[in-house]
């Protein structure tokens, strides 16, 4: 565990500081909350030079009323440490909210951003085919959304 | 004028009764099937209509009978009705030429006082009509009922039929091939093709003696004529919904039912013919031997239903043109080599 | 010669499409040109759902993500949850009990997906041999739980029921006899030379596009990625039993196929084991802030009170956010759960394996045939629920 | 009998011999939508051998199938699919619910979920639970062939409906 978070703090270290907002650590997993300009640039360190090779999850946080609204989460993995990274960044403000796309590091990220874009009207820029991908095309509203009701309008 | 009446009528009585008992026993068949298949899997099978189930494919008919009979809006409306009735009706024909049994009736009969000879024909055998070239008219015919599935798939107007019109159709292609040279050595050793010959000339030692290479080729080629699995390809239901006869209901559907296991037992029929000594046996009447006998290798078709699974299209394709064809080829020829020397 | 594209909808409605996927696949002749999986038709808002409910309620929605293995995944909900709370021991009763049930769980899924695997390549008796063994472990549950797809058992802090007496002895004797009765699905696949004919080769995933597209499970280890989070990143003390975590070589559909016969194999292995040292004791933590009372002590007040504010009100978590991943039979599930310090998770990402790993179908699936199309939904594991969320 | 005045000896030994053969025959559709159709499989298994009523002969394609089991949740998503099967099915149909997610919607109160295939069509059973035991499926396919043996579909009157009079021109 001590190990684990040396390497962590190896990690943090190595990062341009001026792409790092802050780090928070919750039950021994890490949150790195980074720029939406430096996104890209920190993941592609992540993945070439620390080893976290395996992106889990991307997914997006709803937080009504705040400015800028959404919370883009990714979750990496570090296959040969095994230990777990969670890179934390904003969604752009206005309507549509933008990120860019991650798709050109990690394929996997394809159908990830596409939900994202799908629940929260995310748009992650130079995505290959954003389109709606659990509901049907026509669909009103984005239903993972706060202000979206449960039983749907 | 008398004498061709009486040709007639024999052979009329003979047509009837014959395909009366292929359709009984195409019910009992199905019956068959799913208890066995039943067995197979650790389950009972239908048992609950009449008793033990037997009445299950009597209410299959007639339910497939009172259905709604749903004829699309489809270009070739004719070709989509006729389709179901020559996939019926061509899967009937090879037992024109069929020996199912011996003698059945006289010599000779006597009718207002004039005498017929029986023999003429062959009205008195088991066999509707003794062609001279019985093999070849069944190989001929055998290979129409591919029209009526080929057609119901592409006059269907739908995707997954035309796939599995086109999968019959290049599958017939090939498997017709071998399926006729794997027959050829029997010919050779009996140097006949009519039925009634190659059958009587299997009184001492049937012809899988001598050709087992022969036998085992022809039924692999009879899997895939009469496409079960694991050639079942044109309606594996896991790949193309239902295949030709996804767009047929009721009455049309139960033609292509019922002639998918006509078409079963015209082959098992062909191989106890060819190989089995047809209807050659001791003790009882040979119609009873012809009868088990096919009855044994249609149990055979099902028991490989329950425990194969299905081969990929191209790659039934390979086997049977890179394989099998070869084969064949070289045990006509050893065949051949072997007539002529010994 | 003029080649003409056939555009094939395959689904939603089709036999062997597990459910409700849709695909949209370009044909040329017989080969596959392109595939586009289209999703969704079993989409129930279920993280939606999860937003407005406490933490108690949730558990009976996150059984039905991934329905052939109900228990597996509520009992990732749960471990999130609890570490959400800060819950790292529970009564070692409660725990042996989880790790059995989880095994029990990864092998009804992997017999039904052996069922159905083999029903899309045209064997249809594997289906009906692996039902039946399936059948007994659904007893098991009913014998606990009174259902048989989803025993909805798991609670934060523990378990709800106990095993009843003798069922432990019954759960032994399956795991020890099923390795012999899966003897007969190897002699009707295994050395099958149609069965070899239509898995080997087909579906060839490397090392680099597994972590690429993100896979796990069977389809990352088919391809000798070592990545077993029971044994990576150990929950339930999983690194206290003795297993093997079956590699594959060439990462082809038989492959994937002799891993998750394994799996099985492995799995009982672990049933034997917890079963042998299942102690006797609580099943429950004794936090009744968090946790239920025993159901025979709620005609108690003491009791009675917290067991209604738990009921009503639920219990609030702390603020935070927390991942926490399992390894359920089809591969990673994770459930990213974010608190505001209410009794409702604030939202709720179920990041479940099916949804990720078919993903890969469009690229396995280009330049092949459409029979190999069907084996590749087989292979990958997936249910439409887990998909669809 | 014995109800109906109308339709002599024949007419209704006729209704009741098709009766019995649909009775026996009920062919059900290959369509399963979720956690439902996981029980449906296992009914058609080993152990409750849904083959003992002549169903095991799961048609893939609607216009071969006497039966649809909707066996599972019901998106808005799924919803037109479901009725063109319907649809698609010939005459005389059934329609079976199986699950309280196709009855009413379930648990699953949401926006993407159809709170009950019946405002959309004609159900004959209703198989509750969630997901039903095979046991309670079988029972609903008892209720069906009860159903089907109450077919009055030859001897029918249909002189309590008014139908509009044809007006020409």
């Amino acid at each position: 565990m001590e190990n684990l978070k040396d390497y962590i703090k190896g990690v943090i270290e190595s990062l341009p500081p001026e792409s790092l907002v802050s780090h928070v650590e919750f039950r021994d997993q890490v949150t790195l909350v980074v720029r939406q300009v430096s996104l890209l640039e920190v993941l592609k360190i992540l993945k070439d030079d620390f080893g976290y090779k395996y992106l889990i999850d991307v997914t997006a946080v709803d937080r009504y009323e705040d400015d800028p609204r959404f919370e883009v989460v990714y979750h990496l993995w570090c296959h040969e440490r095994n230990c777990l990274l969670r890179v934390k960044t904003w969604a752009s403000q206005g309507e549509p909210p933008t990120i860019p796309s991650v798709v050109g590091l990690w394929n996997t990220a394809n159908w990830h951003e596409r939900e994202c874009f799908d629940m929260f009207g995310i748009v992650f820029e130079g995505h290959p085919d954003l389109r709606r991908i659990l509901l049907w095309e026509g669909f009103d509203g984005h239903p993972l959304r706060k202000d979206y009701p449960v039983e749907g309008r | 004028m008398a004498e061709s009446l009486v040709f007639i009528i024999v052979s009329l009585i003979k047509s009837v009764v014959l395909v009366s008992l292929i359709m009984v026993s195409v019910m009992i068949g199905v019956y068959l099937e799913r208890r066995i298949l039943g067995f197979i899997q650790l389950r009972y099978g239908p048992n609950r209509c009449g008793p033990y189930g037997i009445l299950q494919s009597v209410a299959d008919g007639i339910k497939l009978f009172c259905k709604q009979d749903i004829t699309l809006p489809v270009t070739e409306k004719t070709i989509y009705i006729l389709a179901p009735l020559i996939a019926g009706v061509t899967a009937l024909f090879p037992f024109v030429a069929i020996p199912f049994a011996d003698k059945i009736a006289p010599d000779t009969i006597t009718l207002f006082g004039k005498v017929f000879d029986l023999t003429k024909y062959s009205l008195n055998r088991g066999v509707i009509a003794d062609l001279p070239g019985g093999v070849l008219f069944i190989l001929a015919v055998s290979s129409l009922s591919v029209y009526g599935v080929l057609l119901a798939g592409w006059s269907s107007d739908n995707k997954y039929s035309f796939l599995g019109a086109m999968r019959v159709a290049s599958q017939m292609l090939s498997y017709e091939l071998f399926l006729g040279i794997s027959i050829m050595g029997v010919l050779m050793i009996t140097g006949s093709i009519r039925m009634t010959e190659i059958v009587e000339a299997q009184k001492h030692m049937w012809f899988v003696v001598y050709q087992p290479l022969g036998f085992i080729l022809y039924m692999i080629a009879g899997f895939a004529e009469a496409c079960r699995t694991p050639f079942d390809l044109i309606e594996c239901e896991n790949e193309l919904g239902s295949g030709f006869n996804t767009e047929y209901s009721s009455m049309k559907f139960a033609l292509f039912y019922l002639a998918e296991y006509i078409h079963i037992i015209t082959i098992s029929a062909i191989a106890v013919t060819l190989f089995l000594g047809g209807w050659q046996g001791p003790w009882l009447p040979s119609g009873i031997w012809f009868i088990i006998k096919v009855a044994c290798l249609f149990i055979f078709f099902i028991w490989v239903r329950g425990t194969y699974p299905r081969v990929r299209f191209d790659q039934l394709m390979s086997v049977g043109w890179k394989y099998l064809f070869p084969i064949a080829m070289a045990n006509l020829i050893a065949t051949g080599i072997c007539v002529l020397f010994l | 010669m003029r080649k003409e594209i056939i555009k094939l909808n395959v689904g939603p409605q089709h036999p062997s499409t597990h459910g409700v996927l849709r695909l949209l696949v370009e044909l040329e002749g017989e080969v596959v040109v392109s595939c586009d999986p289209d999703i969704g038709y079993l989409h129930r808002g279920i993280e939606k759902l999860m937003e407005n409910r406490t933490y108690h309620r949730s558990i009976p929605l996150t059984e039905r993500v991934d329905y052939l293995a109900g228990a597996a995944n509520s009992l990732g909900y749960v471990l999130a949850v609890e570490r959400l709370l800060g819950i790292s021991e529970i009564p070692e009763r409660a725990r042996y009990i989880r790790v059995i049930v989880a095994e029990l769980t990864r092998i009804a899924s992997h017999l039904f997906w052996l069922a159905t695997h083999g029903h899309d390549l045209g064997a249809m008796t594997p289906l009906f041999y692996a039902l039946r063994d399936r059948e007994i472990i659904m007893d098991f549950f009913e014998t606990w739980a009174g259902k048989r797809l989803f025993p909805n058992m798991f609670r934060v802090g523990g378990v709800a029921r106990d095993f009843p007496d003798g069922l432990e002895q019954e759960i032994k004797k399956f795991a020890l006899e099923l390795p012999q009765r899966m003897r007969d699905y190897e002699t009707l696949l295994t050395k099958n030379p149609i069965w070899i004919n239509r898995t080997k080769g087909v579906g060839v995933l490397t090392k680099e596009e597994v972590l690429d597209y993100g896979l796990s499970g069977p389809m990352a280890r088919g391809s000798g990625l070592n990545f077993d989070i029971r044994r990576v990143d150990p929950y339930l003390g999983y690194d206290e039993f003795e297993f093997v975590v079956p590699l594959g070589e060439n990462g082809d559909t038989y492959d994937r196929y002799l891993i998750r016969l394994e799996e099985m194999r492995q799995s009982c292995n672990i049933i034997l084991q917890a079963v042998d040292r299942l102690p006797k004791g609580d099943i429950m933590i004794e936090d009744y802030q968090v946790a239920f009372p025993p159901k025979d002590k709620v005609i108690n007040g003491e009791y009675l009170i917290p067991h209604y504010l738990l009921v009503v009100k639920g219990f609030k978590a702390p603020k935070g956010e927390i991942f926490h991943h399992t390894e359920a039979p089809k591969g990673e599930l994770g459930f990213y759960i974010v608190s505001d310090g209410s009794e409702h998770p604030y939202r709720v990402k179920i990041r479940t394996p099916s949804f990720v790993n078919l993903q890969v179908i469009s690229k396995l699936a280009k330049g092949r045939l459409l029979s190999d199309l069907i084996a590749l939904i087989g292979t990958i594991d997936i249910v439409l629920a887990d998909v669809d969320r | 009998m014995g109800i109906e005045e109308s339709g002599g000896i024949l007419v209704t030994t006729l209704e009741k011999v098709v009766n019995w053969a649909r009775k026996y025959s009920v062919w059900p559709l290959t369509f399963g939508l979720a956690c439902c159709a996981i029980e449906m499989i296992c009914t058609a298994a080993s152990r409750f051998d849904i083959a003992r009523f002549g169903m095991e002969a799961y048609r893939p394609s609607p216009r071969q199938a006497d039966m649809m089991i909707v066996a599972g949740t019901v998106t808005k998503k799924m919803l037109p699919a479901v009725l063109r099967l319907y649809e698609q099915m010939p005459d005389p149909k059934w329609v079976m619910v199986m699950g309280s997610c196709a009855t009413c919607g379930g648990i699953f109160r949401s926006y993407a979920v159809v709170q009950g295939i019946d405002k959309y069509l004609p159900v004959d059973v209703y198989v509750p639970g969630c997901p039903p035991p095979p046991d309670a499926l079988l029972y609903g396919i008892t209720k069906i062939h009860e159903k089907i043996m109450q077919d009055k579909w030859l001897t029918k009157k249909y002189e309590h409906i008014k139908f509009p009079k044809k007006v020409e021109g």
